[in-house]
């Protein structure tokens, strides 16, 4: 098993290597750079840069340097000293954006994941073993409802409900005045009061698509011969049910732990984006769209490695939970 | 049908030191072979026109992996096989290319144990059937449905049939589809890989009767693989018994079951229940496992579980040698062992 | 042949003809058909594709109708009795808009003395139909100028633009990226599938490591910054096409995972070694035993996959990465409506989304009962 | 076999199944009776419905299945735990098609008074679970026993049914052995709480003949050790001959002949078994080359559209016309325990 683990970790940092230098390209794509934006961007407010200054600039920001060489200063910058690279939009160090914000996310996330988890498995269970009653007809309509539904759209929603019935304007992970403030107990309590909701959005799409594969799973299982031979044991129901067929159909769970935290991660930009969330999305989307390229690429390639953790992650618990899939 | 041959050949099909490895691969991304699993190991022996060979023995011993080397399905590791066919003469089925191989699978056919995944759930009893006149050029259009019409009578099966798909029929109708499907091109040579193990008791009998009653009627030479040890001694001339990829003894039918040489056929032979109450004797009940082919014992491969070992069996392994006209064994001791056979049963079924 | 069978014809069970000769399609047929859900999307579907490929004529108006006299006009109320009580064909009253004093805010209000009756096939504003016939009829509308009255099924966007014509016109976009999309998925994901299941060796190894790898990717992460590379200054239809292969990108993974394992799997079958040994070609097994099979499964992927890009190209379009103005899609409109504030207020720029969610629900509903029915041999 | 010392009758048992495309009559109308100690094989073809007239028994009758009518009677022996079964005086008269299938009475007897051991020994056993855990299980459940105890006897039983290292294997999940210590686990399962009945479905079906040997002699050796009388599902008839003291045919969910095994295989009475008899190869039995062997006709319908009258008067070689086709033949007894389902015999 640590052998495995090993060599799974092993292959995993060459993985790694390769998706710094799809990042980097990626967002090497755009025509122009960061300048060449920012200059649009000034022109399109009446004001004129002249070329001088922005040569200057670009001598400062190593832009006019070929792009393997931008690479390598970066990669080596992260690896020596951790540093990330400048923002060149928000005139700071990306290492100092990155990590909060990147934790949030990570919060928001995996606290979605368990949370969609802890309701959809019961409810797969319930389902799956009184399937095409009217319980099994709603809850499955109501998944499918999930899965049709993106967090974005859902998220519009709450926020139409909220304000239209409620009066309440929803938005942001912390009120106005806990934004800035360093870490405190009270800010973590007035976070905890704002991200339940986001929390619910990504847990109901997380509960939907966790809820179809517990059920077809399940359903797939129930008809096993070793659950017939846990029935002839004398079990109860509930024990024969929990305790066989569903440890079996939950090993998907695991194997896909990764897959969904990628999906989840995804939603989730898209949503802190709608509510306007202080987590990577709306950072994110703004580092891309004025081509802020150590920031935006920090962002993507961090975004990754967790994809590739949580694959790795994933794979060690199916080898941890399933017997037949143990390797040496 | 078939051209008489000037040179009478002895053999329909010849089978000299067959040998068939898988290997066995780990590794991340460079995989490197670790082993091999030796799936047939070095087996010989020979098939007469219009006899039937049985091929016995338990599951992994190799048998189903025979049959398909025979077909060219695998390439073998090494080995000959020599098939006398009836236009080219005899070749060696090992070393053919691609488009010999064509000619030489026209004479040579497989009938399949499952008698649901053999089939294309797709196609008509007609498409299924036609298939192999039509890729072959023989037949088309009218000619070929007559010819499918035919064959369909010929095992049993309604010509109106041919519009019918797979779906409506039971296992034993099934089987007689591909039983007409390995006619079609009138084969020297049918491989019948487990063709009953699937069915039904009331069906295995009219499938057994089917296929003798071919044998006569179109001259058929089959090669009947099975772990039904009655079925075996009921259809074959011959008996061929592996135990893990090796061939231990080759005999004539009746030679095999009332006098077998090797411990592992007596044994074998002891286990089948007996449908008689009155004869319930202690079968020779072996210890253990069959022995993992990926990791074979040394020497002779049964002797963990051999009743008669002694020292050399661990030592070496025994060579296939002919001990009688025709009896071929691979066991230090056959000359030494009486063993017991079959005890002849009243020639009669009790009497209803 | 020349032999008399000799054995008698089996005496089958009464195997209803019907159940006997039934094709692969039918049998599939009748187990869709049991799926109630599938078959209600189904008809769903067709509608919306209908609508989507004769937006122009289905739609009372065109989408740079924009008007100040409509600025976030709420739905028109469709009347059949009037003031006194009398009975008419279906009719609007005239709709006059006058400005709240203190908040400067539209208010709508109907004038019962002038009554437009709705007319099938009347004329409208003048499009092009399919870019090819100049045309002014419309599938219906009051048959009076733009500025006198008009009939808004689902009132107004905030410059006044009909919202039924901008979410039908949207639909055009909205449902042809999906199957463009998956068109494009499908074709990489078949072909590289096919060449991983069919070589096997290094090839598969290679092609297997690549899909890996493009799926540890997050996909929204990475289509924001791909769409973010796309230059502002491309037209639609070049930004369309280029939104439907970002989206393909990752799509043909998954595609050609499912295609490479049907294809292993398929090799195993006993009927295709049958067809092998019969002296099939391999073109032959492929075509003929192989393609057929994992077709209609196939299909059923396939459905399930174009709401996916269906959403993706909304979720791009939503947050100002996808397709701009004045490409209209159910992505832009949204991404119009963004403020919520907007949402509230005129809560019917709120369709698009709507449209969007039950298109995908109805996919989602087919495509299970497409897999369903994918295999009706399934025992 | 003692005819006055029942342990198990089943009368006129109909388990049906109700499913979308119409009603299957697994078990219509069965009667099967089974002494203490004895052995009864049911012996049939695949749908014949022996296997769901035992799981009928258990009340694990899969979805869409239940008990329709008929009456499922086990003498429940009272005796002190760890007593012989066979000294016990006191008896209990239960209905076991009354009960609930998932209340407390039945759920007591399942797994301690009556198990099962079920054909596929790699499908059986649950793949995530280790082969002690799943026997401790059902001893800690029956016997009150902690979990060290439980794990003592499992030991024990795994020792008992011949499994070598059985300290070690009682660690090892499934697919670690091979097919026949996977049945011989199944069978120390079935025994660790010493039930008075054993029902082995087709125990030995999935098995090379060789292993079939080991295991049949093992359920021999143990059945005259434990003293518990064994239900024993088959199709194949050498094994029938070989293990039972009373035999059941069953056809399309009928027992249409039951009698002692000598008689059965020596005096068959109802066409079908004559035909079944007639029909196998038998070893030994060689005769000419290419000798037919005698075969039914027809294969056996399909469980929606039964055939009128007689189940088996379609494929029947001596089927009396205007009469099979339309009445049910009733149950006759022939001899002394001998009973048979043919108009012939009226």
């Amino acid at each position: 098993m640590l052998g495995y683990i090993l060599r799974r970790v092993a292959i995993m940092i060459p993985t790694l290597f390769v998706i710094s230098i799809m990042t980097f390209i990626i967002i090497q794509l755009p025509p122009g750079d960061f300048l060449t934006s920012y200059a649009a961007s000034l022109r399109a407010q009446g004001e004129v840069i002249d070329e001088d200054e922005m040569e200057v600039m670009r001598e400062r920001y190593g832009l006019n340097q070929p792009i393997y060489v931008q690479y390598a200063k970066w990669i080596w910058g992260i690896m020596t000293r951790g540093d990330w690279g400048q923002s060149m939009s928000l005139q700071v160090p990306v290492k100092d954006l990155i990590w909060q914000r990147m934790a949030l996310s990570m919060v928001l996330s995996v606290v979605s994941l368990i949370v969609g988890w802890f309701i959809a498995i019961p409810l797969g269970v319930y389902s799956a073993t009184h399937q095409y009653s009217l319980v099994d007809y709603i809850v499955t309509f109501i998944s499918f409802m999930g899965i049709g539904t993106p967090s974005f759209l859902l998220g519009l929603v709450v926020m139409y409900v909220a304000m239209n019935y409620m009066g309440l304007t929803v938005g942001g992970l912390f009120s106005s005045q806990y934004i800035m403030a360093p870490w405190s107990w009270d800010k973590v309590i007035d976070l905890a009061k704002h991200i339940w909701i986001p929390i619910a959005i990504l847990a109901f799409n997380g509960t939907a698509g966790g809820l179809r594969t517990t059920r077809a799973n399940l359903l797939d299982e129930l008809n096993k011969p070793y659950v017939e031979t846990a029935r002839s044991k004398g079990l109860k129901e509930g024990r024969v049910i929990w305790k066989y067929p569903v440890r079996v159909a939950l090993n998907p769970f695991f194997s896909t732990v990764g897959w969904e935290l990628a999906n989840l991660i995804g939603g989730a930009t898209l949503l802190s984006i709608v509510l306007n969330l202080q987590t990577e999305g709306p950072m994110l989307l703004n580092a891309l769209t004025a081509q802020d390229m150590y920031l935006a690429g920090s962002f993507l390639f961090l975004l990754s490695a967790i994809t590739v953790v949580g694959t790795l992650v994933s794979d060690i618990l199916l080898a941890w939970v399933d017997p037949r899939i143990r390797m040496t | 049908m078939r051209p008489e041959n000037s040179v009478a050949a002895p053999y329909l099909l010849e089978i000299k030191n067959l040998k068939k490895h898988f290997p066995i691969e780990k590794g991340f991304i460079i995989s490197r072979v670790i082993g091999h699993v030796k799936a047939v190991d070095d087996v010989s022996f020979f098939i007469r026109p219009g006899e039937t060979l049985g091929l016995v023995g338990e599951s992994g011993c190799g048998k189903t992996t025979t049959g398909r080397l025979i077909m060219r399905a695998y390439d073998s590791t090494s080995g000959e096989i020599w098939f006398d066919d009836c236009r080219m003469g005899r070749v060696n089925v090992a070393g053919l290319e691609k488009k010999q191989l064509r000619q030489i699978r026209m004479n040579m056919q497989l009938i399949f144990q499952d008698p649901y995944s053999s089939l294309n759930p797709r196609m008509t009893l007609l498409q299924i059937v036609g298939e192999p006149l039509l890729v072959n050029g023989v037949a088309r259009g009218s000619e070929l449905q007559d010819r499918v019409a035919e064959l369909l009578r010929v095992v049993g099966l309604r010509p109106e049939y041919m519009v019918r798909y797979p779906h409506a029929f039971s296992g034993g109708q099934r089987q007689r589809i591909g039983v007409a499907r390995a006619l079609a091109l009138h084969p020297q040579l049918v491989v019948c890989d487990e063709p009953v193990s699937a069915l039904d008791v009331s069906v295995q009998a009219q499938t057994l009767n089917l296929l003798q009653d071919l044998q006569k009627d179109f001259n058929l030479t089959y090669l009947f693989i099975s772990h039904d040890l009655s079925v075996v001694e009921h259809i074959s001339d011959r008996v061929v018994v592996m135990y893990v990829g090796k061939l231990v003894e080759h005999a004539r039918t009746e030679e095999l079951f009332y006098n077998p040489k090797h411990p592992y056929t007596e044994a074998l032979l002891s286990a089948v229940p007996k449908p008689d109450p009155r004869l319930r004797t202690a079968p020779i009940v072996l210890q253990g496992d069959v022995a993992d082919p990926a990791h074979p014992p040394s020497g002779c491969y049964f002797h963990p579980r051999c009743r008669f070992c002694i020292e050399r069996c661990k030592m070496e392994a025994p060579q296939l040698r002919e001990i009688a006209p025709e009896h071929y064994v691979s066991c230090h001791r056959a000359d030494e062992l009486t063993l017991a056979g079959v005890t002849k049963l009243a020639a009669t079924a009790p009497a209803p | 042949m020349t032999n008399q069978p000799k054995i008698p014809v089996d005496e089958e069970a009464k195997i209803e003809e019907k159940i006997a000769v039934a094709t692969p399609a039918t049998m599939m047929w009748w187990k869709f058909r049991k799926h109630k859900a599938a078959v209600i999307s189904t008809v769903f579907l067709v509608f919306m594709y209908l609508l989507a490929i004769f937006c122009e004529f289905v739609s009372p108006s065109v989408p740079d109708a924009t008007s100040a006299r409509y600025m976030s006009a709420p739905p028109s109320t469709i009347r059949l009795v009037d003031v006194e009580g009398k009975w008419h064909a279906p009719f609007v009253y005239l709709t006059e808009m006058s400005r709240d004093p203190v908040t400067r805010r539209a208010i709508y209000t109907e004038n019962t003395e002038v009554r437009y009756p709705i007319k099938l096939f009347s004329t409208g504003p003048a499009y092009k139909f399919w870019g090819l016939w100049e045309t002014d009829i419309h599938l219906f509308g009051l048959g009076v100028a733009d500025e006198e009255q008009r009939v808004m099924l689902l009132g107004a966007d905030r410059v006044g633009r009909d919202m039924l014509t901008m979410t039908v016109y949207g639909a055009r976009i909205s449902l042809s990226i999906g199957l463009i999309g998956v068109a494009l998925s499908l074709g990489m994901g078949i072909v590289i599938g096919g060449i991983s299941g069919f070589y096997g060796g290094a090839i598969d190894n290679f092609i297997q490591r690549v899909i890996e790898f493009i799926r540890s990717i997050p996909h929204i992460p990475l289509w924001m910054a791909l769409s973010a590379a796309l230059p502002l200054e491309w037209p639609v239809l070049k930004v369309y096409f280029a939104i439907s292969m970002i989206l393909s990108l990752t799509g043909w993974t998954s595609m050609a995972r499912t295609v490479r394992g049907r294809f292993l799997a398929m090799r195993e079958e006993d009927f295709i070694l049958s067809a092998r040994l019969t002296g099939s070609s391999e073109g032959r097994i492929i075509l003929v035993h192989m393609v057929p099979s994992f077709l209609s499964y196939i299909i059923a992927i396939l459905t399930l996959a174009v709401p996916y890009m269906i959403l993706s190209e909304t979720s791009l379009s939503f947050i100002g990465l996808g397709l701009r103005a004045p490409a209209v899609s159910w992505g832009v409109l949204l991404a119009e409506a963004q403020n919520v504030r907007s949402i509230a207020l005129t809560p019917w720029v709120f369709w698009p989304a709507v449209a969007v969610i039950s298109t995908v629900l109805a996919f989602n509903f087919l495509g299970d009962g497409l897999r369903d029915a994918a295999d009706p041999y399934a025992r | 076999m003692n005819e006055s010392n029942p342990l198990l009758q089943i009368k006129d048992l109909k388990t049906y199944f109700f499913l979308d495309e119409g009603t299957v009559k697994a078990v219509d109308g069965a009667d099967l009776e089974l002494g203490t100690c004895s052995t009864l094989g049911v012996v049939g073809e695949s749908g014949c419905g022996k296997s769901v007239a035992a799981r009928s028994i258990m009340q694990i009758v899969a979805k869409g299945g239940r008990i329709v009518s008929g009456e499922i009677l086990f003498h429940h022996q009272l005796c002190k735990p760890g007593t012989d079964r066979r000294l016990s005086e006191k008896e209990e008269v239960i209905d076991l098609a009354m009960l609930d299938p998932q209340g407390d009475k039945i759920r007591s007897i399942r797994g301690a008074e009556i198990s099962m051991v079920f054909q596929e020994p790699m499908t059986s056993l649950s793949p995530v679970h280790t082969i002690g855990n799943q026997i401790g299980e059902v001893i800690s459940l029956h016997q009150k026993l902690d979990p060290k105890q439980a794990r003592e006897k499992a030991i024990a039983m795994l020792d008992h049914v011949g499994m070598p290292l059985p300290k070690r294997t009682i660690d090892r999940y499934p697919h670690e052995l091979s097919g026949g210590m996977r049945q011989r686990a199944m069978i120390a399962m079935a025994l660790s709480c010493h039930p008075s009945l054993l029902i082995a479905d087709e125990p030995t079906t999935a098995l090379d003949v060789t292993t079939e040997a080991q295991i049949l002699s093992l359920m021999r050796k143990l059945q005259d050790e434990l003293g518990m009388s064994i239900m024993f599902i088959t199709h194949n008839l050498g094994v029938i001959a070989q293990m039972a003291d009373r035999v059941a045919v069953m056809y399309l969910g009928k027992v249409v002949e039951a009698a002692s095994v000598d008689t059965l295989f020596y005096k068959p009475l109802h066409p079908y078994t004559q035909a079944l008899m007639e029909s196998i190869p038998r070893l030994g039995a060689k005769k000419r080359r290419g000798e037919r062997l005698a075969s039914i006709r027809g294969s056996v319908p399909d469980p929606y559209n039964l055939p009128k009258g007689c189940p088996f008067h379609p494929r029947c070689a001596k089927r009396v016309p205007n009469v099979c086709d339309r009445e049910e033949p009733p149950n006759l007894k022939v001899d002394q325990g001998h009973e048979v389902r043919c108009v012939l015999y009226k």
